[in-house]
């Protein structure tokens, strides 16, 4: 286990030591010649590779980002989300609970369908930012938003529940970031059935969609929960 | 009186001079280390970020003094003291400019032209190793006691070879004062060189600088704070001021080298090929050679910053190793060619 | 753990330092810890203690299903999450005998090759810095800034990827992708250029680096070696040419091979096959576009994965080396075991062995350039 | 030849082989724990074989494994302490170490199983053949309590060395005991 002694074979220029490390000089030189002269622009991104963060938020979010959650709301600013609680079974951090609620006569123009969240809560300090609730959501009622600033002074801040998380859509919409509705992704066709194949290709994609992860609910949420009428009132009324 | 007052007016301005260099120097430091590496480092406090230092010694200056509790109180406490004490003090044989005439009083630029200069500056050189072993000893830690040991081994070694540079200067100009070794570097020399050390002495001057990096611990000399190795070195356990005056220390000295590389090799205050001292008056001449002078050493204190940020760090044994093995020998044969030179011309 | 370290080199007088290094060290990559009994400089002993980031990851996988564990492996080896997912997906994948279409394998081989420039250049960037060269590492840095920037548009997240889904790819690549990536490409090159240049032959940098904590082929294998550090011995194994996955197959790259195990070798073994990755990510892209825009990127996969009973393991080259899921299933939604077989852990073993009679500086760069990841190493 | 022939022609003649399955495209082998070193020493040194690289060591607790199963048809209707202790008898040991071997002359892989039982937790540490198998010994040791009968350096790995419990056996609490009281320093 002898270990092997290694010959350092250097030539002249490696051996003076000198002239390599003029060489680097110059190297370190041009880029800081670079950058000084970088330095004399007017705002607050001079140097390109540097972005001032607080002041200069120039720098574009990917639309697809990853960050804190909102409620989508549809065109007639209904609440979309049925409740159905696939995005708290997917959730590999457990981070979500929701409650189911139903909607009552009068209502309509508040939630999109029959059953809604009662409560809706996202814990941001479990929450690993997967994105696999978004993904699994057959509504796509949940969504990671564009929002990356997800510092709280207290711990209470850090639970989203549904008005929180409605606020958020109402930002988001306002600052023209929502995000674009993710593009399906192609699934290998089926094997040619009979029923099938008469499907169409527009068709075929749109079913295969839900073909990675469980994307449209599997297997209905056994019951609904009880909820209380005035819980239901409690959070009506918050939504006025 | 008079006598008294000009020195005491120049010893207070030159002790607040230098500090403030290496105060700005905190800041070059960090800012051109930015640059350097693509980034725009501390631009936060006021313009340009140049607030910085102070807003760093405000903080050093509140900070809770903590003293470990398995420290030796006593050493702990005079490291920091007995380490910037000579950085401080040994800028005082470094000549700052010509001379200004005030009052039909001719002023030296410089806080005493003592004819050791050279002895003076080894001397107290020396002293400021007594500062970090302390200061790593009395830490009681064994990241500072390493550090202190390093830099203790480092110092000692690498004092030798810049005794033989300087030793190779003092043989061309014959003084050991620098004022006097400045005022020979006026003219040209071979009729068409600067009269400067330099050129006179190549191959001592980068012995010099090489031993000059190492006597103030930076890279690529900096074991005795290779943060990746030995956390912080020496001053580990110290925060608050006493970590301030470590940190200021080490900047002072470089303003001390970089004072001492330019009065011997870089012509001191002269411009090369023109004598401005004949054209300008003797107020004026003053203070631009004073510009001058700094104008030099700001371009060394640059170098140090440069260096730093290019060049990776040695290892223990290949510094002992350049030591022993490759400066010394070449400083005793720069002593040899210098004595030999000087025997064929003179 | 002090009783443990008897000396059994040195040349002192037998009063031994034992110098504690980590886990909270400015040159520890996480927390690590390495004990080291000292004479004066030199190693007389350094014995490394893990499980400073142990989270549990294998029992944690016993307990989510299969698609749930995607984002854990994201926390393996966080300097390159996506040969994790893809590793773990592969081996899912393998247990329920999918096919994953092709331009998915593609996608995969693109974001993995990137994924492994990017972890190279913290790897040496790391290295640089540890050795006291700071200025490389913010040159590679900033280029792997961009490289995660690829990521972030690709599915959203910059660091922890939970890239691709069991059977393929969540996303198609984004539509800039070409446009990022032929600005990324000369930005990457003239970045390694300049580290080569600051040290490839800078005495100081080879004297720090050639020779130190060198390992023979023979002990490499033996101590199970695997990737830049095995290569970097002179053995060439790389599993995308031994084993061929994803279509590795199709392209053409070479196997960059050290000679002396050293961390000089290692350093060079990573900056040319950074060169080779952007290589390989070319011919990726170019078979990739020729495939037509709607095929697909997922294999018909149930919306519950059970898969059927049964074990397997299956491998591929991450950057650190081979990275290996064993999965146990009993036919449930759950795995019933998950083994992750993480490169560095077996290198790392070796660590006594690698700094036996080195200083202590050398047991700086020799930590760095194997490039130890503290998530992976305790899982 | 496949490699199944040529791993059985060569262990099979000394009765080393217990059971051989094949996963997708996964061979394992089954071995008796008595023997596993000199299964290792054959294949290793075998020339048809070679596999000379120890890819890794870990241990599998079969307890579920086992109990899954039986429980489709009777957990349902008995209680599960019962069904325990019912099905004891006739399972085979708890434990298993699996060994990940590769030939890296020809990329080949095999697993190769011991089975351990729980009143008898002693393998034959592989430390001598391959260093490899240092820290996933420790580490089977330290997850399931598997001890390795020659290994220098037998101690816990990953958890802290007063560790009570061994947690990745499968009726440790995936919360954990609270062992972490442990860790609280009285001085």
């Amino acid at each position: 286990m002898a270990k092997p002694v290694v010959k350092k074979e250097y030539t002249l220029s490696e051996r003076i030591y000198l002239w390599e490390i003029l060489k680097g000089m110059k190297l370190t030189w041009g880029h800081f010649w670079f950058n000084f002269k970088a330095c004399w622009r007017p705002g607050p991104h001079t140097i390109p590779t540097c972005w001032q963060y607080p002041e200069d938020r120039t720098r574009e979010i990917s639309p697809v980002f990853r960050g804190e959650h909102y409620l989508q709301r549809d065109d007639k600013g209904r609440e979309v989300c049925i409740a159905c609680g696939m995005c708290a079974k997917i959730c590999p951090a457990k981070c979500i609970t929701v409650k189911k609620g139903k909607r009552e006569e009068g209502e309509e123009d508040k939630y999109a369908s029959k059953t809604y969240p009662a409560s809706f809560q996202i814990d941001l300090l479990r929450c690993i930012f997967c994105g696999f609730c978004e993904e699994t959501c057959p509504k796509n009622a949940i969504v990671l938003g564009r929002e990356f600033e997800l510092a709280r002074f207290s711990k209470e801040e850090c639970i989203l529940d549904k008005r929180k998380l409605l606020l958020n859509y109402r930002k988001a919409k306002e600052e023209g970031k929502l995000k674009p509705r993710k593009k399906p992704v192609p699934v290998v066709p089926a094997p040619p059935k009979p029923e099938k194949a008469g499907g169409g290709e527009a068709k075929k994609i749109k079913a295969t969609a839900a073909g990675k992860a469980p994307k449209k609910p599997v297997e209905k949420v056994k019951s609904p929960e009880q909820v209380e009428v005035s819980e239901k009132k409690e959070v009506a009324e918050k939504e006025k | 009186m008079d006598d008294w007052l000009v020195a005491i007016i120049k010893v207070v301005g030159i002790w607040v001079w230098v500090l403030l260099i290496a105060v700005v120097m905190t800041w070059v430091e960090r800012r051109g280390a930015g640059l350097i590496q693509d980034r725009p480092g501390p631009n936060r406090a006021g313009p340009w970020g140049l607030f910085q230092p102070l807003a760093d010694g405000i903080k050093l200056f509140t900070k809770e003094e903590i003293i470990p509790t398995k420290a030796q109180k006593f050493l702990y406490i005079i490291g920091p003291a007995l380490f910037s004490l000579p950085a401080f003090s040994a800028y005082a044989v470094v000549p700052f400019g010509d001379k200004i005439i005030l009052g039909g009083k001719e002023i030296i630029l410089q806080v005493s032209d003592v004819n050791i200069g050279f002895l003076y500056i080894l001397a107290i050189g020396s002293m400021a190793v007594y500062g970090v072993i302390l200061g790593g000893w009395g830490s009681t830690n064994k990241y500072s006691i390493l550090g202190g040991l390093r830099s203790t081994a480092q110092m000692v070694s690498y004092e030798v070879p810049l005794g033989l540079a300087l030793l190779a200067v003092v043989f061309v100009y014959g003084t050991f004062s620098l004022r006097d070794i400045s005022l020979a570097q006026q003219g040209t020399f071979l009729g068409f060189l600067p009269n400067w050390g330099i050129f006179k002495q190549p191959l001592g001057f980068i012995l010099f600088i090489v031993a000059a990096y190492a006597e103030a611990n930076r890279v690529p000399f900096d074991l005795p704070e290779a943060e990746s190795e030995i956390v912080s070195g020496y001053h580990t356990e110290y925060g608050s001021m006493r970590l301030g005056l470590y940190l200021f220390g080490e900047y002072v000295n470089l303003v001390t080298i970089s004072g001492i590389i330019v009065a011997i090799y870089f012509g001191s205050w002269h411009v090369p090929y023109i004598d401005l001292g004949a054209y300008l008056g003797p107020i004026s001449w003053g203070i631009v050679s004073f510009c001058i002078f700094f104008l030099k050493v700001s371009f060394f204190l640059w170098m140090f910053v440069w260096v730093r940020w290019t060049l990776p760090r040695f290892r223990y044994d290949q510094v002992m190793g350049l030591g022993w093995r490759g400066l010394i020998p070449l400083a005793l044969f720069n002593i040899f060619i210098t004595a030999l030179f000087i025997q064929l011309t003179v | 753990m002090n009783q443990n370290l008897t000396p059994q080199t040195g040349h002192g007088t037998g009063d031994y330092v034992t110098v504690n290094i980590g886990p909270s060290h400015p040159a520890m990559h996480g927390t690590l810890r390495v004990i080291a009994l000292t004479d004066g400089e030199s190693l007389i002993k350094a014995e490394p203690e893990i499980g400073y980031l142990h989270r549990g990851v294998e029992k944690l996988g016993e307990n989510l299903s299969y698609h749930q564990f995607i984002p854990i492996t994201d926390r393996l080896n966080y300097c390159s999450a996506i040969p994790n997912n893809v590793s773990y997906e592969m081996a899912v994948e393998k247990l329920m005998g999918l096919e994953v279409p092709e331009r998915a394998q593609l996608i995969r081989v693109i974001m993995m090759e990137l994924a492994r420039i990017a972890d190279h250049q913290v790897c040496v960037g790391i290295l640089g810095v540890d050795l006291g060269a700071f200025t490389p590492f913010f040159y590679l840095i900033i280029q792997r800034e961009e490289i995660y920037e690829i990521f972030e548009w690709f599915n959203g997240a910059r660091l922890t990827n939970t890239f691709g889904r069991i059977g393929g790819v969540d996303a198609d690549l984004p539509d800039d992708f070409e446009e990022r990536w032929n600005e990324l490409k000369p930005n990457v090159r003239k970045a390694n250029e300049e580290t080569e240049k600051l040290l490839t032959h800078n005495r100081i940098w080879m004297d720090r680096t050639i020779g130190v904590s060198a390992f023979s082929a023979e002990d490499a294998l033996n101590w199970g070696f695997t990737g830049p550090c095995l290569r970097a011995c002179g053995v060439k194994r790389d599993l995308r040419k031994d084993e061929p996955y994803c279509m590795y197959d199709k392209f053409d790259f070479e196997v960059p091979v050290g000679k002396n195990g050293d961390v000089f070798d290692r350093y060079i073994v990573r900056m040319i096959e950074m060169e080779q990755s952007i290589k390989i990510i070319d011919q990726a892209y170019k078979l990739y576009k020729e495939m037509p825009a709607d095929a697909p990127l997922m294999a018909r996969v149930p919306k519950v994965i059970k898969p059927p009973a049964g074990e397997v393991y299956s491998a591929l080259e991450s950057p650190n080396g081979e990275l290996g899921f064993f999965i146990k299933s009993d036919g449930s939604a759950n795995p019933y075991r998950i083994r992750i077989r993480p490169p560095c852990y077996m290198i790392y073993q070796a660590f006594p062995e690698l700094v036996k009679g080195e200083l202590i500086a050398d047991l700086v760069a020799c930590l760095s350039s194997l490039n130890v990841i503290a998530g992976e190493l305790d899982r | 030849m496949d490699l199944k022939k040529r791993v059985e022609q060569c262990l099979g003649p000394e009765n080393l082989v217990v059971a051989m399955a094949e996963c997708q495209g996964d061979l394992s082998v089954e071995v008796p724990k008595s023997s596993i070193l000199d299964v290792m020493h054959l294949l290793r040194d075998t020339p048809g074989l070679g596999f000379n690289f120890l890819s890794d060591v870990f241990g599998v607790d079969n307890l579920d494994f086992n109990k899954s199963k039986k429980k489709p048809k009777e957990k349902t209707e008995e209680g599960e302490g019962v069904e325990e202790i019912t099905t004891k008898e006739s399972l085979p040991p708890r434990f298993e170490v699996v060994y990940l071997l590769l030939c890296l002359e020809r990329n080949e892989r095999l697993q190769v199983k011991v089975r351990v039982a729980e009143d008898d937790m002693e393998v034959d540490s592989l430390y001598s053949m391959w260093k490899a198998a240092d820290w996933p010994e420790r580490e089977a040791f330290d997850m399931y309590g598997i001890r390795f009968k020659g290994h220098p350096n037998l101690k816990r790995l990953l958890m802290w060395d007063d560790f009570p419990a061994y947690p990745l056996r499968k009726d440790y609490p995936l919360e954990g005991q609270g062992e972490e009281r442990y860790l609280i320093y009285d001085d």
